[in-house]
């Protein structure tokens, strides 16, 4: 159950490239058991000129209270949490959403990321290594150069391969992650290999690993983004389209993580 | 020179918060807005419900409403624009799955209803009749519906017609019926007055003012019907005027007012302006528990200025004598 | 899916921000907007005023007029409230001491002007008539002055009446009047109809929302006259809106657009709406050379976004194809 | 000739009772000369929400660029002010407004000061002190609690004589300094001695001063404070009604020192 409470700043960790890890203390219990893909409403002391919290989805969090967030400058209101200082208070709501699910036993989980959309995967690449199937896992990492490749001692760590794709080719092969996605879906077909897809990133890219996905006929879960005022299913903000009888559903409560073939996109 | 009123700190247990609207009568004069409370249940995790004077449901109609495409909202300057659709599970499920949740729980009840043309307003008074006793208390007439087709403007924007959909509603239920007017005209007593003469209980001031962003990288609209509608701290000056000049020109009826009230010092301003009661709306999205913020703020506020009663200051807005030097408490 | 505009940046020097109020050619579309720039000279101070598309002047009537009583102004959320009450020097003192400085330094003259009465508007046209020749290049027509008496409300609210009065100035001068239009109406499309018919240049949009605000230590308005005209940021949803409506119902009418414009990105936001050139306001009390330093980013903006003309984008906002994934440039 | 310049926050220094000093070191040139009475208008970066620069008097100012003022947290603004830091950036517009005029011969200057009305009148003791007629100067200071009364030991230094008066009598002379002023010139009457009042503080008490002033007939001069937006002239919004053919002047241009009789107040 979510709930509201205040936390302060304890740590705000620069990535290099723009990113920032933002460590969290709770005032309280905090945030509780997180599922990977879950998500908190952020808000810092912003006065009347920026009215709605801004979602970020749990990179870690611990049972005391503790938790982390990955962001990069984007607008006004990840401006200010980039350049919030320890100490600073944050009003955060959460846990919030539906996660990933767990590997099922004997497939393969793929973890397709971009940019900020890393937090849910690599929440699901901890989790799986302290249950110790890690070795189920497989990262699939793309950006436009190195800088937008973070954190990636953690999945060495954990022992789970990364394949990373750079557009600019400074890091990993030359091009879209999704290019390299496309040939490890061919071959794990021919193996007769049973694979899912776990995707989070830019829209552009999860539109294409939709498709992908689709194209394979795996499973595919894609944790969506979409514009937020309260994250609590109340302000019928974050409509996704979906199939079915009803043409939409929720992001912050039916989701964010949706199977692909549930999502009308063209 | 002009004294400001002596402010001598109460106790805030002596503060009498007691309002009414009309016959309705509240133990205090915080509720939450239409639309931005869904139907209660989700807020029943972050709060008592029961403490609220009250909610306004999300707009129901006599069939149930899909939404508007996406994106359906983005934020602005100190406000917020909408274009949800006016999306709702309709009449028929509001009474069997959602009414008897609120009525259970005992919190006060104010259906928001609007109907895709003439008829079908008068169709889902007609059917919401049935929660009286059952729940409902006020039925909250939006008449401001930008989004719904069928000349839906008028009937927001012109008083006879306004004057005359109110009649058909007031007719058909027992209900006491407050009219949510528009602040999208020209001339808001007019509208005010029109409804209160058709039998409306009183007014709700305001809805959203109609508004538009564009993404300039994207050469879109940030909102995908192109306008919506904006709410938030950034229209609290108009709606304070709205609730103003009808309680001036409108003495006897009563008035619901809201429009950026995000705590207790908004509050009493709009009390001061004429209200008997508020409604918050924007302010619990960012949090679930803001009316019962507001409510405690104002509690505070009033026993730290001293005054005892919302009657006591209801209205009590009046000109400044001019050019006095104001004693306004700065230094 | 909907692919973004390509925005593949290019150099500043090569955009292109000349642009025309019909007849009225400008290098660039950023003016200062009327009663934020007085007569222009203070900000000699602190710029250039060559380096502006243009200036308008505080409201000028036939004889001089003095304020309002004090409080006059109030800030808000995002915004702020005036009540100045129309001061000004009166025609015949602007044409002798005020414009001369205009006229020699050479930039554009837009002379805000409004009457007491349907007389006085035309005797004001006429008087200011004078000016053609001798720097003025624009006669603005603000027929939304609330603080004004006999029927005021009417010009700016009654498109019959707007019609009458425009026609009446238009043939008593041969400068171009563009008609201000006022934002407290229900449809602004048919006011923007009613001056075009009679012969407008184009309109300006928009002039303030009427608002209010109150001290609840004082009880008292924080503005004098109780109500006064909101403006900055807050006001900005409804302005481009406005613009957009009135662009797209009437798309040979040109349009001088406003209303909390702080930066580049604003203005480009409002040309997109369908505005052929914009001013500023509020903005200027901050920053005494708001108006160039939205001129510069707008210049930097539109040259990162790749567009090379004011006329590439202006009214080039359409509907979003609902349902596809956005490449908004967001992660 | 006023101009507008970014400065930063060089210190900020508490002085008890809520009374801070901003000292700010400004990017160029500063505000070069300054006469007592004189202001600056000041904004910090506020974002959306706080649109207009707040009205400040100069505490001192320095040819390297470097001024001060003197402040207490009283709306938003001020707050968000007194919370600053070192380095945080200010904009800056000044010196604007018209000032006191220095002690004529043979006159004695009584300085009336209550609250964050202390500065102009500081301002003017530094400056008659660094002239050397410190000793034409005598202050009367006062404030709800020793807690108001602030920066004394800088009279003390320059030799001049000060009364305080408190409400609650925790320094000085209880009750208003209104009261001893009306002594003060009473004494001053019987024996033909020349004075002038120079008065800035809270409204009630400059109305206070300006009733006195016109009973004693003595010149009084009052630094006014009206709601501002630009702080130069030109939004009209700081209108003072005044005696004389035009109804109203404007504190930020004709002021904000005015002589008690121009004021038109009841
Ligand atoms: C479920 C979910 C999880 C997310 N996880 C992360 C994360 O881990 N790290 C990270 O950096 N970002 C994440 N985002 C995106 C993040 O919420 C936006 O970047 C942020 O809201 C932008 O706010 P802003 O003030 O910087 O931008 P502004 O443009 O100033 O925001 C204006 C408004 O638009 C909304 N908005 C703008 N872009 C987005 C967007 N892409 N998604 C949702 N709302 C948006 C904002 O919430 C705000 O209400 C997530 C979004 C969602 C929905
Ligand atoms: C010439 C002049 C000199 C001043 N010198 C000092 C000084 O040295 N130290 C100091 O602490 N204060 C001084 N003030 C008062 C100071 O400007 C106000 O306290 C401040 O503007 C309040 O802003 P706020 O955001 O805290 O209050 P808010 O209530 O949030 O302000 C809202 C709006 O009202 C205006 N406002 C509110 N109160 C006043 C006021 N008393 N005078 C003018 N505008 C006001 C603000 O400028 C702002 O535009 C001076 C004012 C003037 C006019
Ligand atoms: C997302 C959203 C949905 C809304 N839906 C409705 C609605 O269904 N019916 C209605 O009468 N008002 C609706 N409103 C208007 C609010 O009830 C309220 O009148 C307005 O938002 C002003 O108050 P606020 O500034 O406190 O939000 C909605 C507002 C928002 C922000
Ligand atoms: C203090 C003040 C005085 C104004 N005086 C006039 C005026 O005399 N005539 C007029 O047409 N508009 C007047 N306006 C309106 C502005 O020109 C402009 O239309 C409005 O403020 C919206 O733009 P902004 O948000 O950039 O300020 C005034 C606005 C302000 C804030
Ligand atoms: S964000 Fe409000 S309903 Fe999903
Ligand atoms: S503050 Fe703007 S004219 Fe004085």
């Amino acid at each position: 159950m979510p709930t509201q409470f205040t936390a302060h700043v304890d740590l705000n960790r620069s990535l290099g490239g723009g990113y920032v890890v933002l460590e969290l203390r709770a005032d309280g219990a905090g945030l509780g058991d997180v599922v990977a893909g879950q998500f908190v409403m952020l808000r810092g002391e912003w006065g009347r000129e920026l009215l709605n919290p801004r979602a970020f989805s749990v990179l870690w969090a611990e049972p005391d209270g503790r938790f982390a967030v990955l962001l990069k400058a984007y607008g006004r209101g990840t401006t200010r949490l980039v350049a919030s200082r320890p100490g600073d208070a944050v009003t955060v709501t959460g846990p919030l959403g539906r996660g990933f699910r767990v590997p099922e036993a004997g497939r393969t989980q793929v973890l397709v990321a971009g940019g900020v959309g890393l937090p849910p995967l690599h929440l699901q690449a901890r989790q799986a290594h302290a249950r110790g199937d890690a070795s189920a896992l497989e990262l699939y990492y793309g950006g436009r150069d190195r800088d937008d490749l973070v954190l990636l001692d953690d999945f060495a760590a954990w022992g789970i391969r990364s394949v990373l794709a750079t557009e600019d080719g400074s890091a990993g092969v030359r091009g879209y992650v999704t290019a390299a996605l496309d040939e490890r879906l061919a071959t794990a077909a021919a193996a007769g290999e049973s694979v899912e897809i776990l995707s989070c990133g830019p829209t552009p890219m999860l539109a294409a690993v939709r498709h992908i996905g689709l194209r394979h006929d795996v499973p595919t879960w894609l944790c969506l983004e979409e514009e937020m005022a309260c994250g609590f299913g109340v302000c019928l903000g974050c409509a996704v389209p979906v199939h079915g009888p009803r043409p939409y559903q929720y992001c912050c409560t039916d989701g964010p993580v949706f199977e692909a073939k549930q999502v009308r996109w063209p | 020179m002009t004294a400001a009123p002596r402010n001598v700190a109460i106790d805030p247990a002596r503060v009498d918060l007691r309002t009414r609207m009309g016959a309705l009568h509240m133990p205090h004069p915080i509720l939450a807005a239409s639309g931005c409370f869904a139907y209660g249940q989700q807020f029943a995790d972050f709060m008592d419900l029961r403490r609220l004077a009250g909610l306004s449901t999300k707009g129901i109609s006599p069939k149930p409403r899909f939404g508007n495409p996406l994106p359906r909202i983005c934020e602005t300057a100190s406000g917020m624009l909408n274009s949800i659709g006016l999306e709702n599970v309709g009449a028929e499920v509001f009474l069997a799955e959602k009414l008897p949740f609120l009525h259970e729980l005992g919190v006060g009840v104010w259906v928001n209803f609007f109907g895709e043309d003439f008829d079908s307003y008068v169709q889902c008074a007609r059917l919401l009749e049935a929660g009286r006793g059952r729940g409902i208390d006020v039925l909250e007439m939006n008449i401001s519906c930008p989004n719904i087709k069928k000349g839906g403007i008028e009937f927001g924007t012109v008083p006879e017609v306004a004057h005359r959909l109110t009649r058909a509603c007031v007719e058909v239920t027992d209900l006491p019926i407050v009219v949510k007017l528009t602040p999208n005209v020209a001339d808001v007593v007019a509208m005010a007055d029109a409804v209160a003469q058709a039998g409306a209980a009183g007014v709700s001031l305001i809805n959203t003012l109609t508004g538009m962003a564009i993404d300039v990288r994207t050469r879109r609209p940030r909102i995908a019907t192109m306008y919506g509608g904006l709410s938030g701290p950034a229209i609290k000056p108009v709606a304070l005027r709205m609730v103003h000049q009808v309680a001036t020109a409108l003495p006897q009826l009563p008035i619901c007012g809201m429009g950026g009230i995000l705590g207790g010092e908004d509050a009493l301003e709009f009390v001061m302006a004429g209200a008997s009661c508020i409604q918050v709306g924007t302010a619990n999205f960012a949090r679930p528990d803001a009316a019962l913020v507001v409510l405690e703020e104002l509690r505070a506020l009033m026993a730290q200025l001293g005054i005892e009663s919302i009657e006591q200051v209801r209205g009590c807005i009046r000109p400044l004598p001019a050019e006095a030097p104001r004693d306004d408490g700065t230094h």
